[in-house]
């Protein structure tokens, strides 16, 4: 099993979600996040100081998957989150070796889905 | 750079065309001025309500930009209102079209009281519903207008449409002469607004997203807040329209009350047979649209038309937001015309049944007291309005859009107005 | 759908119960018309004020709930006292308890002025007194009441606690006739709604995981936004409650400060001392005991009394809030009995102490001012308002219990009632 | 435990000291005290309304603090008003210096009405300033100050800076015989704060991290709501300097709306010129900078100098806050300095430019209408204000700081005001 | 050691936390986060239209024990927040192969405590 | 390829992104979080009850780097966030097989910086 995190622009999670569900990746967990990439951050003013920020609003995906639906979910998360400009995000996919579904205590590739 | 320029000749202009010394009119009366200036200031206290009730309903990315346009209404047609707005609104009648036009530059010795408060508190009472008419119209283009275009078109839309409007229905104008009936502002403020609204989110076109995205209020408390600023705000408004403390006023500000109480519990009972639950916007919009309704009524109707004014009024705006505006497919964001142009609309229609000169002696009956007459007057004065309002509207950012264009790129809308327009964010994420 | 036919009746009923025509009488003074106005738009911004200041202290999930029960309130209690709760209470007395009860339906020619006000202004002002009532007790059964249960409860518990109390103490009923003083309202509201809450959080039981967990604000921001708008609002309660102009308003205008003033003081001196710290929260629900504990006697003591008052309002609510209820382990969720109860009970007492005629000629002397007997009618007053609010209150709690159930499931509980009574969301939390 | 004793002893002295009885004086007019107490509540919500206005722009873990300060001295200096603040304000005229010292601890019979209104009115109207004059320094000192200090500080700082000053200029001291004109504070309420606050922020020192780190505003639309509460507020604070209601009032609040919304305008169109943005706490401070920078000036100038002002104070301001600040270096955290201070001094120097006779007799002419010596006497005015406010803000803190320190620890500074002074947050995060 | 995530229902985390405390793992890191998974989204009602969400807040709680530590904190995992009804959530066990306290520089399982 | 993921104090945020540019580690995503280690937890106020809080708030930041870059990463971590008191914080470092950029699909090593 992979835990794969993705960190997308916020305004492509419809869109991501959107791809998932068509290649049949139902669950996730999605948390706000700031992150600090390629992309040149965001200027704002305070009181006529212009500020540069360097921690840009991102959106955080994780999904816990068997091997077999790795690859489509990367492709779905690309298919989603990309718009070709810096700032797109990057996809992580660590090891799982173990996962436990609370509600049954079912263990390993039956808990995950 | 051609701002500066813009603002200091602006500048000069002021120290003409403002108004000098303080009004002496022996006929002032103290208790009228105490309750003219009172309503003043809460009507002031309505566009940074509508600022907070819109806030509350868009996405964190966008709330400083609404924000900021009702703020900065308030400081442009402010200063619009005393340099040419109030001229072209109370000044001589010119042929029932317009007031004084010439006043534009020169300068004023002084106000006179009008009636029994000082020129200077009627001149910015009735400023204060200058602002706030341009203010409602942010509403529909919420989230994707460029502020310069906003602004361009505020200053012309307030000159064109609101002046216009305010002369022909208060200020001597044609509608007046003919007996148009608008307590409040009906048609100069919520008709105008909320078809301007309409005309406006057609052309700008719909949101990315729209209408397969759902947009959920980022924080209905401020949306609440919002709600109950304008409400109090609207006790001014309404009651403050009769410009004197008395009866008459107490008669507004009891059918203000009972109008949005009426509309509040019936958008809530529509809301729970319809979808179950009774929901916290929807009591909110529920009473704004009864205080839209019972506007131009406040001071004609008796406190059971008003009541019944409320009911209707939330019903068509109910009807107008959750069905029809789904229907036609325009995306009005925060639902300007849904509940401003269609409440107007009846509230306008609704005084020329329920008006009654038994509520009013100075104003008139209605259908139901026996005068089919009014109805028609107030007809052709809903017909006015639409077209003025629509036909400028349109013409206004036709030409606008091909020169600046009115709408943020693409990429703006998604990063949201509030970094793209204004290099700021409403809140900070981390600390 | 039978809530629609309930609606459409009542609708019907509206177009004849409620006043028609605007006041002619022609005692009507514009100052005092404008100052009762001011007063009732600032008592209207309670309510909303009183919704965020409760808001505030509870979880995200279940703000809304609360808030959509002070504002439901709002319409809901607006309309009931134009339809009977004006007559039941104002009307003309029946044999002490009641005043009109057959006006219910029937149309009224117009209402005269009351003194030197319009009757449509003081038909206003008195209904948000009605109103606010109300809305206060829903602090105590917060996180956990359903709205539907809620809103009956409100609607009968109006009728039949608010307005027959309002009756016997300003409306001609017997505990006037016995000379009890209750300036704006410390048995007429306070001690009524803290009485009622206290038996309604008992009846309905602790929220699940009461005591061991604690319930921290979510933002107290909102509470003090809140507290702000309530001691705003409280100008108009209490200094309106003169109903005219002049010096007896400004000397209730001062009471009031100064008691919440004073009582804000004591609350955080007492944190300070037993806490180690001196809290937000401490110094808004001290201003808010003294504001409560002020109201009966605001028109009624001199200053000085009226910062005594203040101080022992806050000494009796931290007492009654931090000690009593722990002990007691009753869970009244934003303490109501502690605060309004608690406070109400105490300044109804210390009219009989500290009220003197040197203050308000129309008023009564007290203990300290040599009339034992003022003491005793004070506390006669107290044990009725006691027990006409808790025996009504339980017994109509009970019987909708057992009809409909007061509370939502452990399910409901648990997610929240935002999302379970009213399908929103007070904030999103991505956009 | 030696706060215990503190209070009670100051709840003994209450007893005596404060003003007893209403005011019977038969000169008294309705209207003049609707107003009046009308002006007094909006001024009273000005202060809360700065606590939310200055709790916006800081860090999440600091804005309880600093909300806390305000709302403590709401009450704190409400007390202080009537047990002593307002004796000395405007008793009896001691050699110019200063009122009635005696009068503490001393029981007085009753308020005599001030002209039109009641007394207690009156001292209520005045103390209000009293209260916000002390609140605007805190904004100076934000983010590091420990509460206890400032507690101690106020007191000291009312007592020998806004009595003074305020007897000074209002209550018949030297430099109202000498005939300077500060219509509502421009010397005694933003001068003296601003100065102080300049002072203050100096011997504090700068935030850790200052000025590398820039804090953002955690919640902008907090500061856009007290704003809005703050402009709302002032039209009580300055229309309601003239006291009685009328032609003058009306003056004053058409200059105070119009030198808003002038300041708002130019600021926002600095910045767009300067930053490429317009931006919504531009338009905030802008409006700010015009309303404090006509408070002198309302009630002696015509509108298009009202206007005038506005557009001078912003442009200074900008300057001040923008350009000056970062230059010198200090850590001003909300520019209580960079706005109130400077603002107001160019404000009460305009009165010395713009004053015209054809706008309020009772006043004077200024330079430009051809009176150059009250131009002279403005300057003193502003002179004796710096070095009274300077003077004593510097001895005070230096005294406080070697007796209790005046900052928080390092460590306390990393955590945060709220946690550590209050021992509350003032948002929950996950629930 | 391992790098134990789970995601649980809000309104169970005073429990969880509990149950991890009796088991004697003091140690832990709470997000607030999103989730979908099997359970049904919440519906909200939005000017009279009805809107299924889909997206439900989730609490987060990642913990790092030494091996003989996962079993334990995973029966209080479950002990906690178990209601047997859909929407329970998941544990996620990741290897941890390193670990540092930033205070002493300890490394390892020395560190994670 | 290694997951970085460290839990430090909110006030030194500022620090740590500094240290970590000095070491030329531009890329990171911060999240905040609250946390529960040895640092005794804070004393709040209610009405007059004292409650002692144990979730304080923390933030986390995750950081991708390829091998070469761990130890620098996490004496940046080190120097930036230590201040020698309890509640400093961990630092976590899991295997991090495989990494997707998504503008450019880019795998491995390539797509981490
Ligand atoms: N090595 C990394 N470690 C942690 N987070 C990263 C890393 N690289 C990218 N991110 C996250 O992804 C976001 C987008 O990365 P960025 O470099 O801006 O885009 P792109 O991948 O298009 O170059 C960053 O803001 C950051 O949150
Ligand atoms: N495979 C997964 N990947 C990521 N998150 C998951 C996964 N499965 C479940 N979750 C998280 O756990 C939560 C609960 O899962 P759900 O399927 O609703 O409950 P249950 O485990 O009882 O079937 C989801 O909302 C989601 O946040
Ligand atoms: N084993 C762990 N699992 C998860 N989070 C941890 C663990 N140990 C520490 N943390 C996180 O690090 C934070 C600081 O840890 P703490 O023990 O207080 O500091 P120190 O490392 O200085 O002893 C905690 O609040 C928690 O969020």
């Amino acid at each position: 099993m992979k835990y794969i995190i993705a960190i997308i622009q916020p305004h492509r999670l419809e869109k991501v979600l959107r791809e998932l569900d068509n290649s049949e990746i139902y669950l996730r967990t999605v948390t706000q996040v700031m992150g600090c990439g390629r992309q040149k951050g965001v200027t704002e003013v305070y009181r006529g100081n212009i500020e540069h920020g360097n921690l840009l609003k991102k959106i955080k995906i994780e999904i816990a998957v068997n091997e077999n639906y790795v690859e489509p979910c990367v492709q779905a998360l690309i298919k989603g989150a990309r718009t070709g400009k810096v700032g797109d995000g990057k996809i992580f996919i660590l090891d799982l070796p173990e996962c436990v579904r609370i509600r049954t205590e079912e263990r390993g590739g039956l808990a995950i889905g | 750079m051609n701002r500066k320029i813009l603002w200091l000749a602006l500048g000069l202009i002021f120290f003409w065309a403002v108004p000098a010394g303080a009004d002496t009119g022996g006929a002032v009366s103290p208790a009228d001025t105490a309750w003219l200036l009172v309503s003043t200031a809460l009507v002031m206290l309505m566009t940074p309500g509508l600022a907070l009730f819109y806030g509350g309903m868009l996405r964190r990315k966008n709330v400083l930009g609404t924000i900021m346009q009702s703020f900065f209404i308030l400081c442009l047609i402010g200063i619009e209102w005393v340099l040419w707005g109030y001229y072209m609104s109370f000044g001589p009648d010119q042929g029932g079209v317009v007031g004084d036009l010439v006043r534009l530059g020169t300068s004023l010795a002084g106000l006179e009281p009008r009636g029994t408060v000082p020129g200077f508190a009627f001149i910015m009472f009735q400023g204060m519903f200058a602002i706030i008419t341009v203010a409602l119209i942010s509403g529909a283009v919420a989230e994707r207008m460029k502020f310069s275009a906003f602004f361009i078109f505020s200053l012309i839309w307030s000159t064109l449409v609101y002046n216009l409007l305010c002369h022909w229905v208060w200020g001597g104008g044609w509608l007046m002469q003919l007996g148009f009936l608008d307590f409040a502002g009906g048609a100069v403020v919520h008709i105008s607004s909320g078809v301007s609204a309409l005309v406006a989110a057609i052309l700008i076109g719909k949101r990315k997203g729209y209408p397969e995205k759902v947009v959920r209020p980022h924080n209905l408390t401020m949306t609440v807040l919002g709600t109950a600023l304008l409400w109090f705000g609207w006790f001014g408004f309404n009651a403050g329209s009769a410009i004197v403390s008395g009866g008459l006023a107490s008669l507004a500000f009891a059918n203000t009350f009972l109008s949005a109480a009426a509309a509040g519990l019936i958008w809530v009972f529509i809301d729970w047979a319809r979808t179950g639950k009774p929901t916290v916007l929807g009591i909110c919009s529920g009473a704004i649209a009864g205080l839209a309704g019972v506007t131009p009524a406040a001071g004609f109707v008796s406190p059971n038309s008003a009541i019944i004014i409320g009911m209707i009024a939330a019903i068509i705006c109910y009807y107008g937001v959750s069905i029809l505006k789904p229907r036609l497919g325009y995306d009005d964001t925060l639902d300007v015309f849904g509940i401003h142009g269609l409440s107007g609309t009846w509230g306008v229609f609704a005084v020329g049944l329920f008006a009654s000169k038994s509520a009013n002696s100075a104003g008139a009956d209605g259908l139901f007291f026996g005068n089919p007459g009014q109805l028609l007057i107030q007809i052709v004065g809903i017909a006015a309005t639409w077209i003025l309002a629509g036909v400028v509207t349109y013409g206004v950012l036709k030409i606008l859009d091909a020169v600046m264009k009115l709408r943020v790129s693409e990429e703006e809308e998604d990063i949201g107005l509030d970094l793209t327009q204004h290099s700021e964010s409403a809140y900070t994420i981390l600390e």
